[in-house]
This record gives C-alpha cells, structure tokens and sequence, in this order.
C-alpha cells in the first residue's frame, strides 16, 4: 500500500476546492542511479476523486508529472462535513486511498 | 600538483599568522582567532578530492581573511606584484585559442568539489558569477557583466584604445590570477592554483574577444 | 475503485496503427478506444505522434484556454501548470510538454458539476512549449506558452 | 472561426489579466520570484514532518525510549517554539547546541544509539531516510509562526557567535572562497539564484526562516545541516563534521542575524 496522501478541501459559494499532495516517486524510467544503472519507471497512472458517491474528478499520470504530485481542482455543490475521497493507483499495482472531509 | 603547493603555502600561511598576530592589538581578539583555527582544523575532514590541506591558507587568502577583504595599500601592492611575477604567460606567444569550447568551459560549473571524480576536469564556472552572451539569461552577477567585451574592456581608463594583443593579454592575465591586480578580489585564481591549463584559458579569452563570438556578435 | 487492468491489458494490445485500422472499421466501440488512445498516447515520443494517438488533426488555437506557468522554472523537475478552459462541456484537459522524451504529461476527465479547472506539476527536461489542450463538444482547442529552464548555481 | 459559447464577464476580465501580464516587461529574478510564488503551496515537507511526529512519540533505540523525554531547550516534552530559540547553551553539555546536535545527544543519551551510527549518514538520498531527518522536519513545523528569539547572553553563546563569525570570513581552498565570498553582499547572485547577505537584517531573516527546506530538484527533505554541508561542498572545502562546533557557531551566527523574523519552515526551495 502506498504512502498517504495529504488532501485538503474546502467549500466556499457552494464550491468546493480540493488541494491533493500524494507521495510517489514519479520515477521517469530514464534516471541512472549512483552505479549508472537505469531506475525503472514508477509512477501513477491513474486516480480519481468521489464525493457521495459521484466520481469529480478522473485522471491519469505519464511519467513526467512531478515527484510527489500536486493537484488541485474544484466543483460544485459539497457541504462542510461531507466527505471527498481520492485513489491512486501505480504501474505497479500499488494503490493508496484516503478520504478527508470538507471544512 | 595542488597538494604540493598547499604544503608550501601552508609555510608561508603560519608565517603570514605570525606577523599578523603580532600586530594583533587586543589580546582576547588573538585568543578567539587561535580557536577558530583550531576549530576549523579540527571539524573538516578528507572527501573525495577535497583534502583538509585546502584549509591551509596561502599568503593571499590569510591576508584577505585578515582583513576582511581591504588589506593595508603597501601589503596589497606588494603581495599583488608577487601574485603577477608568477603568472605563466603561453611560450608560443598566442593567448587566442577557441572561443567555442571557451562557450562550453564557460558554461559548466562543475570541478574541484568533494562528489567530483578526480579524473574530471573542472569547469570554468563564468556564467555562475558574469553574463557571458545575450542569450544565456542563467548568469550569476557577483562579478560584472561581459557582455560586448571586447567594446566594454577595449579602452584605458585615460580612453586610449587597446590593441587587440594588449586586450588578449589583459584577459589572459585576470583569468590566470585576478588576484595579480586586485588582491582580494572574489574571483578565482584559475591559472594560478591549476584549475584550468593554459590551453583551456586560450579558450576563454577567445569567448572573450573573438567578434565572433556570442559575448561580441550580438 | 480504478481499473488498473484495463489499461494494463490495453498496453499490450497493437500500435497506433492496428487501433485506428480497428477504429476505423468498427471493430473497438468509441467509449473503449478512447480510453486506448490515451494509454498509447502516454507512450508517445512526439508531438505528432501523440496527436495521433489522441485522434487529434488540427487542434484550434483558442484564446478560451487559459494556460498559466511560470516564464522561469528555476528548476525543471517541478514546474507548476494551471489550466482552465471557459468553453462549455469542457470534458479532457490534457497537458503536454513539446520536448520531454514522452510529450503528454497527464490527463484530466471533468464529470458535469466540476470545474474545467486544474492545476499540477510537471517534468520538463528542458525550455520547451507546454500545451493545454482541451476537448469539449468532440472538438479539440489548445493554447501554449514557452517556459525556459534554467541552469542553477547553488544556493537558495 | 467556430466560436465556442464563452462565459463573457468572467472571459473579458481573465483576458484583461492576460494582456496585462503579456505587456509588463518582467526581468529575470521577478520570473523566479513569480515561480517560486507558483509553488509555493503543497509542500512535501509536510510528509516528513508527519513521520517526524510519529517516530517522535514512539519508544525507540536499544532503550526503547521516546524523544519525548528530550529537552530542546524549552524543558523536557516541550517541542513547540524550541526550534526558533536554537542555537543556544545547554546546563547539560556545557556548550552550545544547534537542534541536530542536540538531538544526536537526546538519541545516544536517552535511546542508547551509538553517535557513530547516528552520524554515519545524516542526510537522505534515494530510498534512504535518516531518523534525525525526520525529527528535524518536525521540530522545525513546530516553531511555524514563532518569532525568532536566539540569544547570546551566555560567554559561550556569545563566543559562539564570533568564532561562526570568523569562519565565515575564512578564506581558503583552490577557489579562494569564504562563505562571504557569495553572502556578503547586497543584491548578488550565481546563476539565477539570489544569495542573500548574511551581514544584513532582511537577507538573513527571509534565509533563516525558510529553511530546513524541501528541495524539489532533488526530491527531499534537507536539514540546516545539510545546507552548510553542501555550501561547503560548493566552497571547494574538505566536508565539515555533521554536527560539530565549527557547524554550530556558523548556525548561531545565521540565526542570531535573523532575529525578531517570523519562523517560516519547512521551507519549499526549488
């Protein structure tokens, strides 16, 4: 199982902001490592946000999304309290989900 | 070869230390300069190329340290003059070399550091400190820009313009030891302490004064 | 939960080519090729390329994408992108950086109700064009801005 | 052209926004101020200061004692604004301590963990993570929004000061360099980064405070330690001891020169 992520959410005119730090490597698969040997690539490739139930927000990763990925995003409707989960998975299988509720 | 000199410079470094305790007036100030010694040879050790016999101070850098970069004029003058007398100027005569690989050397900012390999050579580390060419806009400004060098260095103080060989040698002379003219000037001492050899210096005065090249052209 | 195997599945699955051919001819339904183009598409080396493999021909310059990244990335492993589209039914944003070995970045699907608004950080190997690239209504737009890459010093 | 359906208020008022930024004739540094702006939010720091809190309040080393029997300076279990009174003298050791010296005496005294092993391999690289790393992003969190307050009313705080003054100044090495070759003067910089003046009040503080750091080039976490390692390292020199008195009196020296500033860290550097 992955690392946890840091996600934040906040609602304000009937419009919730979501601010997702994930942990993850995003190796690129091009790095050599200290013996010049080729670090095999590692990376999301896929993640997805629900809030009730409803899926708002889907993407996938190439390997040049940074290490440790960023996101931010927005949508409508949310009410403080309410809960916003989001799941990642790697080209490795692993996966990593955390839900957090809106402030 | 760097080795060998600090061993000779660290003589003349605890000799330096000696005269300028000597005038030291506050004998508490000398006490406190005696634990910063005994500090800094005790807390750094051996990495890689970056031996602690590079602690040794030579006659330049202890009276710089000494007196916080403004030396008294006599001692300047006279440590500037034995600073020039043993710049190695090219036997062929020529100061000119490529001003193309003078742009690479310029470029790099690698060389002498303890994670670097002892077979690499070092770079020269220009655009960390000097604009260099109009298109680079990565450079440092701890020294002064060089853009159009051969218009902006061409002349005398008194206006009077330098003839290309003059100018060849100027630039040849600041790269091999700036100290030679300016004692406590920050930049380093390439020819001097073997940063770079004498055909990678030609290199750089040619980035410098070649009109072809990027610093000129443009 | 997201299925991984699909687009593993998928990776394995012929190139560009046999896809379209497929396409073409009705073999792969729409709604599952899409999903295909992308995969592919992450593996593409050039901007061409990953075009192609996005079914993308002529994308629309469009003053309607907003691209916001900084002139300077002091360093290129972290380069922030922020991208919103003003055109309605914006479904896809995806980001592309012209001179990185894969040219697409990450892909961005915008269910009703969310905002066509998205920011992130991207990898650039060196100055290079970064694109939003937009699909609402079937259509494609895009917009572009150059970040130049800088060689660091120490410090900071 | 085939116009798309545009939300006009809000398009007239993002192009207003675009236009004015395409025409400001912007130098170089104000670019790397706006990009540093741009990132400045999400911090991955945050995630080593979260291992830092667990393994903080987790029994270990062969006395399988927690961290939280260690005094910083505040008394012992007070974690909250030690680090923005660090460097200062401890009763204790009888001498000046930065908060990585600091913590190597709370890990060999109270956890038994020989200091050797705690100083082998200070700093994190590729899937390594020291310890004291992560302690370090924690303490530091823990000082957010204090102000600075370093003092220098013990003999040997002050002598502290002076000696990190000096070695500051020491000039030495193929290069010729002191650390005041590049922080001794207003408004410089190698390369594209700015490097601040550590012989003036506003350059020390914003330098003080941002860091410990997240280095995004790099990936990671980075100690106070590690930044004087490395600008040694840059400085031509052989490797300063992790932890040492030389260490320590520069770091009293920095920090004292950033006084009355609102700590910031974990900083994020790119």
């Amino acid at each position: 199982m992955g690392n946890p992520m840091r996600i934040r959410a906040s609602v304000q005119e009937g419009m919730t902001e979501v601010k997702v730090l994930m942990q993850h490597e995003m190796e690129t698969g091009l790095r050599k490592d200290a013996d010049g040997k080729l670090v095999p690539a590692w990376h999301i490739t896929e993640l997805k946000a629900v809030h009730n139930g409803k899926t708002v927000l889907e993407g996938q990763f190439g390997t040049a999304v940074s290490k440790n990925p960023y996101l931010v995003f927005r949508f409508k409707g949310g009410v403080s309290g309410e809960k916003i989960s989001v799941n990642w998975v790697d080209n490795k299988g692993d996966t990593r989900s955390d839900e957090v509720e809106i402030s | 070869m760097l080795r060998k000199f600090f061993h000779f410079v660290s003589i003349s470094a605890i000799f330096a230390f000696l005269v300028f305790s000597a005038q030291a007036a506050d004998n508490s100030d000398t006490l406190l300069e005696a634990k910063v010694m005994t500090i800094i040879k005790h807390d750094f050790h051996d990495k890689g190329i970056a031996k602690i016999d590079r602690l040794n101070q030579d006659s330049v850098q202890a009276m710089c340290t000494k007196f916080l970069d403004n030396p008294p004029i006599d001692n300047m003058e006279h440590l500037q003059a034995e600073q020039e007398k043993a710049i190695r100027w090219p036997a062929d005569g020529k100061y000119m070399g490529n001003w193309k690989a003078g742009e690479e050397l310029a470029q790099s900012g690698s060389g002498m550091t303890w994670s670097d390999k002892p077979d690499a050579i070092p770079g020269g580390n220009c655009y960390n400190c000097h604009q260099l060419s109009a298109k680079e806009i990565s450079y440092g400004t701890i020294g002064p820009s060089l853009l159009h060098f051969r218009l902006n260095f061409g002349k005398t103080s008194g206006g009077q313009t330098l003839t290309d060989k003059e100018l060849q040698r100027f630039a040849y002379g600041h790269i091999y030891n700036a100290k030679a003219y300016n004692l406590c000037v920050n930049m380093p001492r390439f020819g001097h302490l073997g940063i770079l050899t004498e055909a990678q210096i030609k290199d750089l005065v040619a980035l410098l004064i070649d009109p072809e090249s990027p610093v000129n052209k443009e | 939960m997201i299925n991984l195997e699909r687009r593993k599945a998928l990776k394995t699955g012929g190139g560009i080519g046999l896809l379209a051919i497929l396409t073409s001819v009705g073999l792969i339904q729409p709604s599952n090729a899409l999903a295909t183009y992308e995969v592919i598409a992450f593996d593409a080396k050039s901007m061409n390329e990953t075009l192609a493999a996005l079914g993308v021909n002529t994308p629309e310059d469009s003053m309607s994408v907003h691209l916001t990244v900084p002139e300077i990335a002091e360093n290129g492993a972290v380069v922030p992108v922020t991208v919103s589209s003003l055109i309605d039914h914006t479904e896809q944003i995806y980001i592309l950086v012209e001179k990185n070995p894969n040219v697409l970045a990450a892909n961005f699907t915008f269910p009703d109700g969310t905002e066509s608004f998205v920011t992130t950080r991207v990898k650039m190997r060196e100055t290079s064009m970064i694109i939003a690239l937009i699909k609402a209504n079937g259509k494609f737009y895009r917009t572009s801005k150059e970040v130049k890459v800088t060689a660091g010093g120490c410090g900071g | 052209m085939n116009a798309p359906i545009l939300k006009n208020g809000f398009f007239v008022f993002l192009f207003s926004i675009y236009c004015s930024v395409v025409l400001a004739e912007s130098n170089a540094s104000d670019e790397i101020a706006k990009y540093r702006e741009m990132i400045s939010d999400g911090n991955p720091a945050e995630f080593d200061e979260m291992r830092g809190e667990d393994l903080w309040k987790k029994p270990s080393g062969p006395n399988k004692v927690s961290m939280q029997k260690c005094d910083l300076g505040k008394g012992i279990g007070i974690v909250k604004g030690a680090y923005a009174e660090l460097p200062k003298y401890f009763p204790d050791t009888d001498r000046v301590q930065d908060l990585e010296s600091r913590l190597v005496f709370c890990m060999t005294t109270l956890q038994g963990i020989p200091e050797k092993e705690i100083i082998a391999k200070p700093f994190g690289g590729d899937n390594y993570k020291p310890d004291i790393e992560s302690y370090v992003a924690y303490v530091v969190g823990q000082s957010k929004g204090v102000k600075m307050n370093v003092s220098l009313t013990h003999p040997k705080e002050k002598e502290a000061y002076e000696i990190g003054k000096r070695i500051f100044t020491y000039r030495a090495g193929p290069y010729d360099f002191a650390c005041s070759t590049c922080h001794g003067q207003d408004n410089i910089r190698i390369r594209m980064q700015n490097l601040p003046n550590f012989n003036n009040l506003k350059d020390s503080q914003a330098a003080y405070i941002s860091w410990p750091a997240y280095r995004v080039s790099q990936g990671l976490f980075r100690s106070f330690q590690w930044r004087l390692n490395d600008c040694f390292r840059q400085q031509r020199f052989p490797e300063p001891q992790y932890a040492s008195e030389l260490t320590i009196d520069l770091a009293i020296f920095m920090a004292r020169n950033a006084n009355n500033a609102i700590y910031a860290g974990p900083g994020l550097k790119r």
